[in-house]
């Protein structure tokens, strides 16, 4: 009997072969990505740790929100994991002795920021709650600047191993490569930003219609610490509330589907509840849940984000094909595991499309969900004040802080969705 | 046919606080005077400025604050008359909190309107050691449009139009039909004209460009004499003035908009100066305020304020009209009861 | 008697209106640990039979006895391993994860599940393929994989519709032999579509010969060739006997057909 | 079989009419029970639940919403059904043209990005940027600019079709570029032009996720209708009932349910029409 | 020579990263009017061949002329029609306008479309399912709408992946007289692959047969049996003769790929 194995190449081909360099994808720059967010994270935590940074430079105040300080310290633990993963660092000495670099920096920070237990200022002697507030005792300042100087040492040390870790001077042609992919995003870019600012400039365009991008850059740049906390806040409750949307959505959406004539009554009261224009509902959401209470806001997005994902479940869940179900009753196989292992799979597509979309919606949901009353702390809040005070540049920059979570957010649902369908057409490769 | 057609754009939706203009509208004030004229409602995120300067209306109505702030950024406005001789905003507290003065808002949740309109209550705090932007001195709170935070108790002070939220506390109906739940003994009114640092309300603005060309100061104080005219109509025929509002929103209370009409009477007469005129004063109190608060962050130009304008045409006014009473020095509000729910 | 097919008729309703009467008043009686092929012309509803036994579809009329329990019953029992005419691969499982599904769904452990399927990997020769997704394959290749997957769970009935009809002829006869190595060592009944009549002859006990438009049995033809079948089966008189034998009832079978057919106008309400 | 489908029409609304009676009685029950226990209710592990939740005030009794419709919102004028019937027609039509003018939109854009890869790339990232861009601080410059090009009655269409246009995009761009390779291969051994593949082969199997794009764009058009009422001041439709009762909601709570309902009614004819075209439009079966 | 195949080699790259070496530098020469069977076992790279030559896929290396302009040119002239291993039939279209469907790209005007249509539907005797959509057609049915498909604007080449290969033996048979007819009439030249090898040895002029793992071309075997084919054909010596050639070419070809498979241990770049 003829034996037929196939002449499949064997060889891996590896991230960084020497010989030939690998297919410049998307996918190609994700080590960059990770690499340069992995450094960014150690420069913030290091501002985090001293208060000498953190309340008197402008980018350490950026990050004074105690909310966000420990997931940033997660975060660098997660990115320090993934650049490990992704360079395989365990395979050559130099990486593990980088490894090893970040992995102390990240045992130092992680304390001191997640536990507020600074071993450095416990060496020094200094009080660990005198990590948390601006420095107003003069006594302590030596002290502090000891410290500081101290703990430059190991960021340092931990931006180069990520540099070594990451050798961007390995992956040139990349580079190259990923700049002529992604050249028409740049361009128009370029193009519309240039023509924003020529044509303002030379129709004298009054600034308060649009502010020139120059002027807006240059407010940014003066903001950004105001923005970034803000922009947390408001992130914090879009994220939930797309989380709560989008699960609720995906629930009913299941049960819709599973119990057709369910589904087909509860349609017409998810229409409903979706026709409801949010700027009627905010008030009533907002007497129910306090308007105060993040929930209130929570509740605006997850009813923003519900329907896309409620319908596109169900849509996605009957888009299998006869056969396959067929397959699957001859198998004798209960609706639980026709779910988990057909229908949720051929689903996927549809529900991606949805959360795509959720995305976008749970960011406008939250900015909107501010202007119907309650804190001041957030995005929405900021745009609509700014705005009505005509501070158009301020306005702006903060709808750019917007735009960047925003897309932030649908790039993170859109790598999860390469990541968990790489079989779906719209993913091959040759 | 020769008829020039003027629009106005009003700050916030139909109701009585602008019944002067629909009533020179309805009454055809302006027509005598040879104008056409467009009253647009306006809305939450219009800014009449804004409208004005893109040539979406010849005049608006806005608070002074921020159509000094606007013509920093370059809109242009000036402003041409000042309808509202005094501000109409106050601060309630419940009486059973003991928060009586501004200082003891301290530590409070405290209920502002955003838009600009937070500036004279924070001029206050500021006035009594407030810090509004720290969270530790007090916990500022943005207002919706209604008064429900309040009602709910929520927050523990909440800013009220006297000629609108205030009414609405009153108005309130028990869920078992109890009216009238709340009366004025029941509430603390903290008044920002005493505290000296209330802000000036609705005027009249132009763009300066606009009223540069040649005719369009005559039209301007055609159009004031009619509003003028309107405003002294709705002083002495309230009700008259009333159903011309509530002919332009169907879905506006009637004892609502009667009660609102007698404040924002209040708020016009007496004009000491004939009406339409600005009390430089009060302009230089509220232009302070905007500075302090960085609403504007250099104090406004010469070109800001004319007052000439308003004054030609209310000496017109009094040339054509001997008899009638454009300062208002003996006006009396009438009594208006407070109706359940503003029916 | 292990399934038992008693006077069943199906008919299908399209969404124009019409009906196609895919089969009509059809017995069939088979043994536990027959092998039986189906045979007919194109459209003379084999696939449509196997469906109904398999309780996948419900006939019209009639009813299907598996072990005596109703099919629906059967079907719960997990008594049948099912390759359908295309090989129907989940897009979004690789090669094992797809054989490896009936397994997942009667709740076998993961090692045990992937030893299993990989030794039928190797047994449709497709051992390398493992990791890849289907798009990656060759149609035969596919079918293979559908093939290897209805084996995985050793089920008591294979019902197989055209499982060899894209492979190439030495491919095929390994494939019908290792068929018969199954069937004989797990006492599997078999019933197997083909339009192969060699094949037919070859792997079964029983040639089962349709007559198509509406879709009947036309005759029912025993294999009594000796077992186990090998290379010398094919030399054997019978063997070619018993080809001619089917092919001159199809024949029959569809000319009766031809003539029905021009009686009743083939298709109607 | 015909008499299975009717059935199946008795069975669904008969779940529908129960789940109806299901949230009446629930709505009402929890009003009543609330108010016997006097909107606080003592828990057994200690500390009370707040129930004022479920006063007149934050939920209204649903009779009263719907008497509501039947009195004048203002004395002598005409009965509040007849307001919202007009304001609800007046919205209607302006969501129906955002929501034509932001399908083609969007539609075309998904047809652009499916056949250049180049322009996807180059403009897809700002799409999605757009959508972040929270409306409300955008209407009332888009009602400016509106004003300016002298297209005001345009405004609110076109705020609504900022709403609607971003689903249809993105829904329709996974929809005609997840044809199945041999299908495509099939075209182009016809050497069909991209206009042909396009028309006879990426758009029909589109269809499943453009309509859904569509149902979440029709009721999305609704919404963008009502806030783009707001800033252009427009007191005809629904947004202006919207704001006007709920800047008095302490004066009647039931108003502003009922202009919910009227919105929610609004949208859902909307989407009933969307779900009619698509029954009649997609017949076929999918296969293997 | 009408299409020439210039040492052609393709290469598939997965998202696992690992390579498929398909085809290894394949040289093929066919001329006007040939009708030209590809034989060989499961995988072997045929199927690839044919997307290669009809320019649906690109060579990785090595170039196809076909009346000495390149495949692409070819493809856009319209000379092929291809007849795919599954039958790739659009779901929302009926079976009629499936068969409309390349006449419709090319333009013709509808009625003459539609009769059109209809007389290559009762060329593969589908006459009476013109309103059926897809997802009611048998699978030998749903094949047989495809080759009427394909047939349908009277293409210069035809490029057929296994057509026949769900279809029972006497159907079959007609319909490869009816192809050879077409093909005699039209004088279109035809690749044709299949796993039958007296069908390949019926139809053809030449029979290719490939080796697999990489795909090559293991030997060409002509075929002089007399034109037209019929019955007689059958008959006659040479014709089994052939067959049993091609068969062992068959076996050797996958013998030898073995051969050099243990030696270069089957894994390369
Ligand atoms: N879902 C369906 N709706 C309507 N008609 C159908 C359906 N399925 C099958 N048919 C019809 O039933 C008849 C029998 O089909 P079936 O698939 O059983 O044929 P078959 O014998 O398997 O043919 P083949 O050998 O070509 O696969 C055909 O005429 C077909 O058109
Ligand atoms: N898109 C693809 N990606 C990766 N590998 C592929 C792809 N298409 C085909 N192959 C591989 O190329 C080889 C040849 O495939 P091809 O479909 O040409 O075989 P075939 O000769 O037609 O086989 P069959 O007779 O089974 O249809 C196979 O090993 C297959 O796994
Ligand atoms: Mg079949
Ligand atoms: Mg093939």
């Amino acid at each position: 009997m003829v034996d037929n194995t196939l002449r499949v190449t064997g060889q891996r081909l590896p991230a960084r072969a020497k010989t030939a360099p690998p297919p410049a994808d998307s996918r190609g720059l994700a080590l960059d990505v990770i690499a340069l967010v992995t450094a960014l994270l150690v420069v913030i935590t290091h501002h985090i740790q001293n208060p000498l940074l953190q309340f008197e430079l402008q980018f350490g105040r950026a990050f004074r929100n105690v909310t966000l300080q420990p997931v940033l310290a997660v975060g660098l633990l997660i990115f320090a994991g993934l650049l490990l993963l992704q360079t395989q660092a365990w395979r050559s000495l130099m990486g593990r002795c980088a490894a090893a670099g970040l992995l102390v920096y990240a045992a130092l920070v992680l304390p001191a920021i997640v536990l507020d237990a600074n071993l450095l200022g416990a060496a020094l002697g200094l009080p660990p709650a005198a990590f948390l507030e601006e420095l107003k005792d003069d006594a302590l300042r030596p002290a502090f600047e000891t410290a500081l100087t101290l703990s430059t040492v190991p960021a340092l040390a931990a931006l180069l191993c990520v540099l070594l870790l990451w050798s961007p001077w390995a992956r040139l042609p990349h580079y190259a490569r990923a700049v002529r992919r992604n050249a028409p995003v740049l361009l128009v870019a370029v193009v519309v930003l240039v023509l924003w600012e020529v044509l303002i400039v030379v129709f004298r365009v009054q600034e308060f219609f649009i502010p020139r991008p120059t002027t807006i850059a240059a407010t940014f740049t003066e903001i950004y610490p105001r923005l970034v906390t803000v922009g947390w806040n408001t992130f914090q409750n879009a994220f939930w509330g797309f989380v709560v949307g989008c699960g609720l959505g995906f629930l009913t959406g299941l049960l819709s589907a599973r119990f057709v004539s369910l589904s087909s009554a509860l349609l017409p009261l998810a229409i409903a509840a979706n026709s409801v224009p949010i700027i009627a509902f905010a008030p009533i959401i907002n007497n129910w849940f306090g308007a105060l209470n993040p929930a209130s806001k929570i509740a605006i997005v997850a009813i923003l984000t519900y329907f896309p994902a409620m319908i596109s479940t169900v849509r996605g869940l009957n888009a299998t094909s006869p056969l396959q179900i067929e397959l699957m009753r001859s198998y004798a196989a209960s609706e639980m595991q026709i779910f988990r292992k057909l229908r949720f799979p051929a689903s996927l597509p549809f529900v991606f499309s949805a959360l795509k979309v959720a995305t976008t919606l749970s960011m406008i949901g939250a900015i909107v969900s501010e202007y119907f009353g309650g804190t001041t702390q957030g995005l929405g809040y900021r745009i609509r004040e700014d705005a009505a005070n005509f501070k158009y540049p301020e306005a702006w920059a903060a709808i750019i802080v917007a735009s960047l979570l925003g897309i932030l957010f649908y790039t993170l649902v859109s790598a999860v969705e390469r990541w968990l369908m790489p079989w779906h057409v719209t993913f091959r490769d040759e | 046919q020769d008829v020039p057609t003027v629009r106005v754009q009003m700050k916030w939706v139909t109701q009585a606080q602008f019944a002067g203009f629909y009533a020179a509208r309805e009454l055809g004030y302006w027509e005598e005077e040879g104008l056409n004229v467009e009253v647009l409602p306006g809305g939450p995120d219009i800014g009449p400025q804004q409208v004005v300067a893109a040539g979406g209306a010849e005049f608006g109505i806005d608070w002074l604050g921020s159509m000094l702030a606007s013509r920093e950024q370059g809109t242009k406005a000036v402003n041409i008359a000042q309808i509202y001789q005094r501000s109409g905003m106050r601060q309630l507290t419940w009486k059973d909190s003991g928060l009586e003065t501004f200082a003891d808002l301290r530590g409070t949740v405290t209920g502002v309107w955003g838009f600009g309109n937070q500036y004279p209550l924070f001029a206050a705090l500021v006035k009594n050691e407030i810090d509004p932007d720290n969270p530790d001195d007090i916990t500022i709170f943005n207002q919706p449009f209604d008064m429900v935070a309040f009602l709910n108790r929520e927050i523990d002070s909440a800013a009220a139009m006297t000629y609108n939220e205030m009414a609405q506390v009153f108005e309130y109906v028990a869920e078992d039909g109890t009216f009238p739940v709340y009366t004025p003994d029941d509430v603390n009114i903290l008044d920002l004209n005493e505290e000296g640092t209330a802000m000036l309300e609705d005027l009249v603005f132009v763009n300066e460009d606009w009223l540069a060309q040649a005719g369009n100061e005559e039209i301007a104080i055609q159009f004031l004499r009619g509003s003028f005219r309107g405003w002294v109509y709705c002083r002495d025929n309230v009700e008259a003035c009333v159903d011309f509002v509530l002919a332009e929103g169907a879905t506006l209370g009637t004892g609502h908009q009667l009660w609102m009409m007698n404040e924002v009477n209040k708020l016009v007469w007496p004009s000491p100066a004939g009406i339409g005129i600005l009390d430089m004063e009060l302009y230089q109190q509220t232009a302070d305020i905007a500075l302090n608060y960085e609403v504007i962050s250099t104090a406004p130009d010469e070109g800001a304020v004319r007052t000439d304008l308003a004054q030609a045409a209310l000496d017109g006014l009094i040339a054509d009209y001997p008899d009638v009473d454009f300062m208002g020095m003996d006006y009396e509000p009438i009594d208006v009861a407070i109706t359940p729910n503003g029916e | 008697m292990i399934i038992s097919v008693e006077n069943m008729t199906k008919k299908f309703r399209g969404s124009d209106g019409l009906t196609v009467h895919a089969l009509d008043h059809v017995n069939l009686q088979i043994q536990q640990g027959e092998f039986v092929s189906l045979i007919g012309p194109s459209g003379c509803g084999k696939s449509t039979l196997l469906r109904v036994i398999a309780d996948l579809i419900e006939p019209t009329e009639g009813r299907v006895l598996v072990n005596g329990k109703p099919a629906p019953q059967a079907r719960k029992d997990r008594d049948y391993g099912f390759v359908f005419q295309s090989a129907t691969l989940y897009d979004w499982r690789t090669v094992l994860q797809n054989v490896e599904l009936p397994l997942e769904i009667m709740g076998f452990p993961r090692t045990m599940r992937q030893a299993r399927a990989r030794e039928m990997l190797r047994l449709v020769e497709l051992g390398d393929f493992e990791g890849k997704y289907p798009y990656q394959l060759s149609g035969g290749m596919q079918q293979r994989v559908s093939i290897a997957r209805a084996l995985a769970f050793e089920p008591k009935i294979l019902l197989m519709d055209e499982p060899f009809g894209a492979l190439d002829e030495m491919t095929r006869e390994r494939m019908n032999n290792e068929l018969l190595n199954i069937w004989a060592k797990l006492g599997v009944t078999c019933i197997f579509v083909t339009h192969s009549i060699p094949e037919a002859v070859y792997l079964s006990t029983r040639v089962v010969v349709m007559s198509p438009r509406p879709g009947r049995i036309a005759e029912v033809i025993d294999v009594p060739l000796q077992q186990p079948r090998g290379t010398d089966t094919r030399d054997h008189d019978d063997y070619f006997h018993i080809q001619s034998r089917v092919r001159s009832a199809l024949r029959e079978g569809s000319g009766e057909a031809a003539d029905s057919r021009r009686l009743r106008e083939g298709i109607g309400g | 079989m015909p008499a299975q489908k009717t059935s199946q029409t008795t069975w669904t609304l008969i779940t529908i009419a129960s789940i109806l009676v299901a949230v009446l009685l629930l709505w009402e029950g929890l009003k009543s029970f609330s108010r016997a226990s006097e909107y606080a209710l003592a828990l057994p592990w200690g500390g009370t639940l707040d129930l004022s939740n479920f006063n007149n005030q934050q939920l209204p009794h649903l009779g009263d919403i719907f008497g509501a419709f039947l009195e004048p919102a203002q004395r002598n004028g005409p009965p509040l059904y007849v307001i919202l019937f007009r304001a609800s027609l007046f919205t209607l039509s302006e969501a129906v043209a955002g929501f034509v003018l932001g399908s083609l939109l969007g539609f075309v854009l998904a047809v652009i990005f499916t056949h250049s890869s180049l322009l996807q790339r180059g403009l897809l990232p700002y799409v999605i940027a757009s959508q972040t861009i929270p409306i409300l601080a955008i209407a009332p410059m888009v009602v400016v600019w509106m004003r300016q090009l002298d297209l005001t009655a345009l405004a609110v269409p076109v705020i609504a079709a900022y709403l609607t246009f971003f689903p249809v995009t993105i829904y329709t761009l996974r929809g005609l570029t997840s044809v199945s390779p041999l299908q495509l291969e099939l075209m182009q051994s016809y050497a069909a032009t991209r206009l042909q593949i396009l028309v006879k082969l990426r758009i029909p199997n589109a269809l499943p996720q453009m309509f859904t794009a569509l149902k979440i764009s029709a009721t999305a058009s609704v919404v963008g209708a009502i806030i783009g009422e707001l800033p252009s001041g427009i007191q005809d439709g629904l947004g202006g009932a919207i704001l006007n009762f709920n800047q008095y909601y302490v004066q009647s709570p039931p108003r502003l349910w009922a202009t919910i309902v009227a919105a929610a009614l609004v949208g859902m004819l909307f989407f009933g029409a969307v779900v009619l075209a698509e029954r009649l439009i997609v017949r076929w079966q999918v296969k293997a």
